[in-house]
């Protein structure tokens, strides 16, 4: 295959740097240090990666209430949304925000989103501007399968097919809208399908390999970049987690989930860079332990950084 | 000076600050070649093309959430909802996203949009097509709500609105498209947040907006001529709302009357009533009264609409209620 | 009253099963409402009980179930549907506001629409800005829809089953931290005594949760309870409080209030709604319209300020009216 | 399949009634508002959009249904109500907003409901999509074999509603039939420009339902598309979509000054009028002779005729009647 080492070991740094992080944040969640919802990412880190491993820095993309995956993918820093998440000054959002509305404005991540769906017609508006402004840009617009039934997902597929955008619509299908298993919420089995009724190209790949993601997104990216419009693509993924942590996820069976974990991303991937030999044992151990580093740094910062002053409350309302 | 329609003022606005701006572009049902329902975006695809000017499907969530994303990524996206009463279709997108962005991301996003709209009943367009529901978004922090009742006002506030680095909600009473006022020429700006005297007075102080206002000056003539000095105040902008011009005028005439054409229950008066009370207590001499549409929805048949919207005799009865 | 203590989740839930034992034709949609039992257990044990037809499991299509809700309802059906927080209501606003509330009216009566749509709303619990919010205000605003907010278990259940044989659309607002949920933190007055057999509360009936003589205070949901809490504290002070519960919007029980004002003179509404064009104004402005020259100090309003609800521990706290600040604005008052 | 006689002229006299009375709608509206338009003025006041041209499609439609059986129209919905079998005088009555009208005046044109025959219509695109699927599930869980329809344009199949009612029909396997009438045009903006797809037929592949198109100006060939997706959904097997391609000779609606349409275009549709073109298949096939078709047009205008006296000599309802039906 034609990606160069650095994009692959990238990738992988990446995915591990997301369940490191995720993981993490399961513990302090646990240990009552982070309040409010978190929706871990755990399960679908390829998606993400092999998605974000195609955008520029100047690219964007929106993202979703389980979102902390998308933005490490594109170039989130890890200090900075930790101490969000235990509601500190330094966080991304000054503590206003939480898991459900991190955002980079110069990364281009236009933010998670708690309103499911809600991020759609944002992605098509983000690529109106890339598309008026002239640029090349394009715009990776990240939801779930349970989104995929929102009116907004027909309303901005619609527009941006007609007005010819540059999006790339990733649908992470986890096979659950919460506790709805797909079948019960659509009566189709390929959301990618729904791309036909846009007379956009659709296409299916395995959300668990990164590759797979990779190569898809690469294609749409390079559609979109030329100016050829959206392309919908339908990853098949699973969360290894509930909906947010405290979940007690009675409604998937044991069974499915065991299939799964078979399938997780990272030591597929893991296994086959060994095999290429683009990685060692020793290159994985170096690896986890710094991002481990990386993540406890993080921790560090959020729990040592000071809370907001209640009178910050008042601010960021409105632009002076 | 030149006489213009209010819409021909809201035109001439958006074809000044098009002009001014390239990064502006107008965006909604019918607003191209049609030129917008009420005309008020006629002629602007012929100057600005097709780029500029977007003819969109019947899909409001993708109209504003389009538009949030586009602001969002350096635009400065004016679009139209045809009636307010289809807001309901896209609510999630202005008061989810739009509203709160800035506010969620710790003050990082700069969202300057202007979502315009039309309100109002007077056309017999019944219950979906008629309503004024300015409560609603003035009550939702992150959004301005603008009210214009003049063409003066509607061209000088629309082009403040379209400068603002906020999202802000334009809303345009149907039966007001047609009055005529002088407007200047060149484009000027209207402050956001101040309201206006439309008419001095000693005796009771009358609070009102957009249509209201106008029936509100008419009563203000007749009570005249029976010797009692009713001074108009039409806030103009309802969010940011200028409390200091309602509560001096209050100090001054010592009696509150407010007009509006939205239902009286947890209206626009509500809350107006509810600042006066708690900051000019002591300088009311009477109770507050509020006129306004009573609590059904808007009906069809013309006798029906005309018992329902607010009338000049009920504001006077009003006001020599609150004076007697 | 029965002496068996239920939480409030219990309570709706119990309401809600009962009433589907007595008419076939209610029936429960929803996200997650089956299996689930609702994300806040307003519909436990529903689904083991009734099954799939009658508790359904709905895809996230607000728009899609909620004008599905007022079609059932047109054919004769008594839907119960659950949008999971009422900040999703925008989207399937115009199902609300063009159809459920105005069909009835628009068709002159001839068409019922006995919907009743409850969702959760409050925050306290770090959800920010698009899950901690309450805006029944923007919904009282609305004609042709009832406004129901219980704040203790009895209530909810009573106010559930006169909802769901009310003929009118009806919104019924749980606060989430009413709920007694376990993973929330537990405020005592929500596991209380709730009579077994069904019962109805009337609605546009306020309740007195507490008598007093120097103070009136008018609150919904969670907010009764703070002002208990601070009522409380007040008395050590010699300040007696008249907590009043209004439970439901609309109908609006204004007789309670002007009554308790004329005898307190003095008036505080706390509302964890944000302050502006809300429910905490219109109270106030009834008040200055029908009783201003009983009041002795001008009336004062304890809201949410407006701003969307912030994420962090300090900046909510700081934002949704705690006993303390409402003990003081009760303070200044009298003072 | 075999359509009786009976049926055949039924089908004509339909499309007759809804015709004729809306060209005298037009008439009337237009009275009170020439020289100056002014939308509010007598005898029918507000906005009128006219169904002239479509009629095909809800007559073909509708002649499947039965009274107990649910229609959700449109803000363009006369040819519906009065294709489900609706009382003309009532109807006329309540554009005119009287008090004898179907909503007593409280509804208005866009806003026409009938307990009886199960009809209800409304001013928001999409809205009354949800609305169908609701009566089916309602039909459903009572057992009924009742069928629900709902009329939508073009225009309303790219909004939020038609996606989620769709696939909400869909997994329920509810007895509800979608009817597309395609009219080209949503208000000004023509379909290409709207909708990403040719034919909105292709989109019920989405949802796993069935979807065909037919041509909405051939009564017959929307009728036996309905007869199969109306009996399917009586059969308990679910949902279908159907894309009828129609066209209004008129505005969006009274007052629309149409330039958006292409010059010749509308010429072209006129060779297709649904209604002289069945009268002439009539005709032809010897079904109906001329004395017949004239006798018919005769009892149509009749009625039509009844109708505008009725509603002129209607009373007005009470000012006060406006605070009533809040609640019940």
């Amino acid at each position: 295959m034609a990606i160069e080492k650095e994009k692959l070991l990238w990738m992988y740094e990446r995915m591990c740097t997301i369940r490191a992080f995720e993981e993490k944040v399961a513990e302090l969640f646990a240990a009552g240090k982070i309040p409010g919802f978190v929706h871990l990412y755990i399960g679908e880190e390829a998606v993400a990666v092999g998605v974000c491993a195609n955008l520029r820095d100047d690219d964007y993309i929106t993202s979703t209430h389980r979102g902390h995956g998308h933005l490490i993918a594109k170039g989130g820093d890890l200090k900075l949304m930790m101490a969000e998440l235990f509601g500190k000054k330094t966080g991304y959002c000054k503590g206003k925000g939480g898991s459900m509305h991190i955002a980079d404005l110069d990364l281009g991540i236009l933010g998670a989103n708690g309103i499911v769906g809600g991020g759609l017609p944002i992605a098509a508006g983000a690529a109106l501007a890339a598309k008026y402004l002239g640029t090349d840009r394009v715009v990776a617009c990240f939801f779930g399968d349970g989104a995929a039934n929102q009116g907004t997902f027909h309303e901005a597929l619609n527009m941006a097919s007609i007005w010819n955008l540059p999006v790339i619509f990733v649908c992470e299908n986890n096979h659950y809208a919460i506790s709805l298993h797909q079948h019960k919420h659509m009566h189709v089995t390929d959301i990618a399908e729904r791309a036909k009724a846009y007379d956009i190209p659709g296409v299916v790949v395995d959300g668990n390999d990164v590759i797979a993601v990779y190569e898809a997104a690469e294609a749409a990216v390079k559609r979109a970049r030329a100016g050829e419009g959206p392309t919908l693509i339908e990853c098949k993924t699973y969360r290894h987690r509930g909906h947010f942590e405290g979940d007690p996820m009675i409604y998937r069976p044991k069974e499915e989930a065991e299939e799964w974990m078979k399938k997780d991303p990272i030591p597929r991937f893991e296994a086959k860079l060994l095999e290429m030999g683009i990685l060692t044992p020793a290159d994985i151990t170096r690896i986890k332990e710094e991002i481990k580093a990386k993540v406890e740094e993080a921790v560090r910062f959020a729990e040592e950084s000071p809370y907001p002053e209640p009178a910050e409350v008042l601010q960021d309302v409105y632009t002076e | 000076m030149r006489k213009l329609t209010f819409a021909q003022a809201l035109n001439e606005a958006l074809k000044q600050e098009m002009r001014r701006d390239p990064t502006i572009y107008v965006a909604g049902e019918d607003v191209g070649k049609y030129g917008g329902i009420f005309g008020v975006t006629a002629g602007l695809l012929e100057e600005f093309g097709e780029e500029r000017v977007r003819d969109t499907p019947i899909t409001e969530s993708a109209i504003i959430g389009s538009a949030v994303g586009a602001a969002a990524a350096g635009l400065r996206p004016v679009v139209e909802i045809m009636f307010i009463d289809f807001i309901g279709v896209a609510l999630d997108q202005l008061f989810n996203q739009a509203a709160k962005m800035k506010y969620m991301f710790g003050g990082k996003a700069k969202l300057p949009i202007v979502v315009r709209t039309t309100c109002g009943a007077g056309m017999c367009a019944a219950a979906q097509h008629s309503q004024s529901l300015e409560a609603w978004f003035m009550h939702i922090p992150g959004l301005k709500v603008v009210a214009p009742s003049t063409p003066y006002d509607a061209k000088g506030l629309l082009i403040s609105s379209i400068r603002d680095d906020n999202p802000v909600l334009f809303i345009e009473h149907k039966m007001l498209y047609g009055i005529e006022g002088e407007v200047p020429e060149e484009p000027y700006t209207i402050p956001l947040g101040v309201a206006d005297i439309k008419r001095e007075g000693k005796d009771v102080t009358v609070v009102a907006t957009m249509a209201m206002v106008h029936k509100a000056l008419e009563a203000a003539e007749d009570l005249a001529k029976e010797g009692i000095e009713v001074e108009v105040v039409d806030p103009r902008t309802l969010s940011p709302l200028d409390k200091e011009t309602i509560i001096n005028s209050v100090k001054k005439t010592h009696r509150l009357v407010i007009v509006h054409e939205a239902v009286k229950q947890a209206g626009p008066g509500a809350e107006i009533a509810a600042i006066v009370a708690e900051e000019a207590f002591e300088y009311l001499d009477a109770p507050i009264k509020r006129v306004a549409a009573p609590f059904t929805p808007v009906p069809f048949s013309p006798v029906l609409e005309n018992a329902y919207i607010p009338s000049k005799e009920s504001i006077i009865s009003a006001v020599k209620e609150v004076v007697g | 009253m029965g002496e068996r203590i239920i939480s409030m989740y219990e309570a709706i839930a119990e309401a809600i099963a009962q009433e589907m034992e007595r008419d076939p034709r209610v029936f429960v949609m929803g996200e997650d409402v089956g299996f689930y039992g609702g994300i806040f257990g307003a519909t436990t044990g529903l689904w083991k009980k009734f099954g799939d037809e009658r508790v359904r499991d709905t895809p996230i299509s607000e728009m899609g179930f909620v004008g599905a809700a007022v079609g059932a309802a047109l054919e004769g059906m008594r839907p119960i549907v659950e949008v999971m927080f009422v900040d999703f209501t925008g989207a399937c606003f115009d199902q609300i506001l063009n159809h459920m509330s105005k069909i009835q009216y628009m068709s002159g009566g001839q068409l019922k629409v006995p919907v009743v749509l409850m969702t959760a709303i409050g925050g306290g619990y770090n959800d920010a800005a698009q899950h901690s919010q309450c805006l029944y205000g923007l919904f009282a605003h609305l004609p042709g829809l009832k406004i129901v907010i219980p704040s203790t278990p009895y209530d909810a259940k009573g106010l559930m089953i006169q909802a769901i044989r009310d003929d009118n659309p009806v919104m019924y607002f749980f606060h989430k931290g009413l709920m007694g949920l376990p993973w929330m933190t537990i405020i005592e007055a929500t596991w209380a005594p709730v009579p077994e057999e069904p019962y109805t509360i009337p609605f546009g009936v306020a309740d007195i949760k507490r008598e007093g003589k120097d103070v009136t205070i008018v609150a919904v949901a969670m907010m009764v309870h703070r002002a208990l809490e601070a009522a409380q504290e007040l008395e050590k002070e010699g300040i007696s409080v008249e907590v009043i519960d209004l439970r439901t919007l609309v109908p609006l029980d204004k007789e309670a209030i002007i009554n308790s004002v004329k005898k307190t003179h003095r008036l505080l509404v706390v509302d964890e709604d944000y302050l502006s064009y809300g429910m905490s104004g219109e109270i106030v402005a009834i008040v200055a319209e029908n009783a201003l020259e009983y009041l002795d100090a001008p009336p004062k309003r304890v809201a949410v300020p407006d701003v969307p609800i912030p994420y962090s521990n300090t900046l909510e706290d700081f934002v949704i009216p705690s006993a303390d600040r409402i003990a003081q604005a009760v303070r200044e008052l009298v003072g | 399949m075999p359509v009786s006689k009976e049926t055949l002229i039924e089908l004509y006299r339909t499309m007759l009634k809804i015709r004729l009375f809306e060209e005298r709608v037009a008439e009337i509206y237009w009275e009170g508002k020439s020289p100056v338009f002014n939308i509010a003025a007598d005898p029918i006041p507000g906005e009128m959009h006219l169904y002239i041209g479509e009629e095909a499609v809800a007559t073909g439609v509708c002649a499947h249904l039965r009274p107990d059986d649910m229609v959700a129209g449109t803000h363009r919905s006369h040819g519906h109500y009065i294709a489900k079998g609706g009382d003309l005088k009532k109807l006329m009555a309540e554009l005119f907003g009287k008090k004898t009208g179907l909503c007593q005046g409280k509804g208005g044109h866009m806003h026409l409901f009938d307990a009886n025959l199960h009809f209800g219509c409304g001013g928001i695109i999409g809205a009354g999509i949800p609305h169908a699927v609701g009566a089916a599930l309602a039909f459903k869980m009572q057992g009924k074999d009742n069928v629900a329809v709902s009329f939508f344009g073009d225009g309303a199949a790219n909004i939020g509603a038609f996606h989620e009612a769709l696939n909400l029909a869909a997994i329920w396997k509810l007895p509800v039939v979608f009817v597309v009438e395609d009219n080209l045009y949503a208000i000004s903006v023509p379909k290409s420009k709207s909708t990403a797809v040719k034919s909105n037929a292709e989109r019920a592949a989405a949802y796993g339902m069935p979807g065909v198109l037919v041509d909405g100006m051939d009564v017959m060939a929307v009728y036996e598309a309905a007869g199969e997706a109306i009996a399917r959904a009586r059969r308990g097997e679910g949902p279908s979509l159907i894309e009828c391609l129609c066209y209004r000779y008129r505005g969006h609606f009274e007052g629309d000054p149409q330039l958006y349409k292409p010059e010749g275009e509308e010429e072209e549709w006129r060779k297709k009028d649904p209604i002289p073109n069945f009268r002439a298949k009539l005709i032809k096939e010897g079904i109906l002779t001329e004395e017949e078709a004239a006798k018919i047009q005769e009892e149509v205008k009749a009625l039509v005729d009844e109708a505008e006296k009725f509603a002129r000599e209607s009373p007005w309802p009470e000012p006060e009647e406006a605070l009533k039906h809040v609640f019940l």
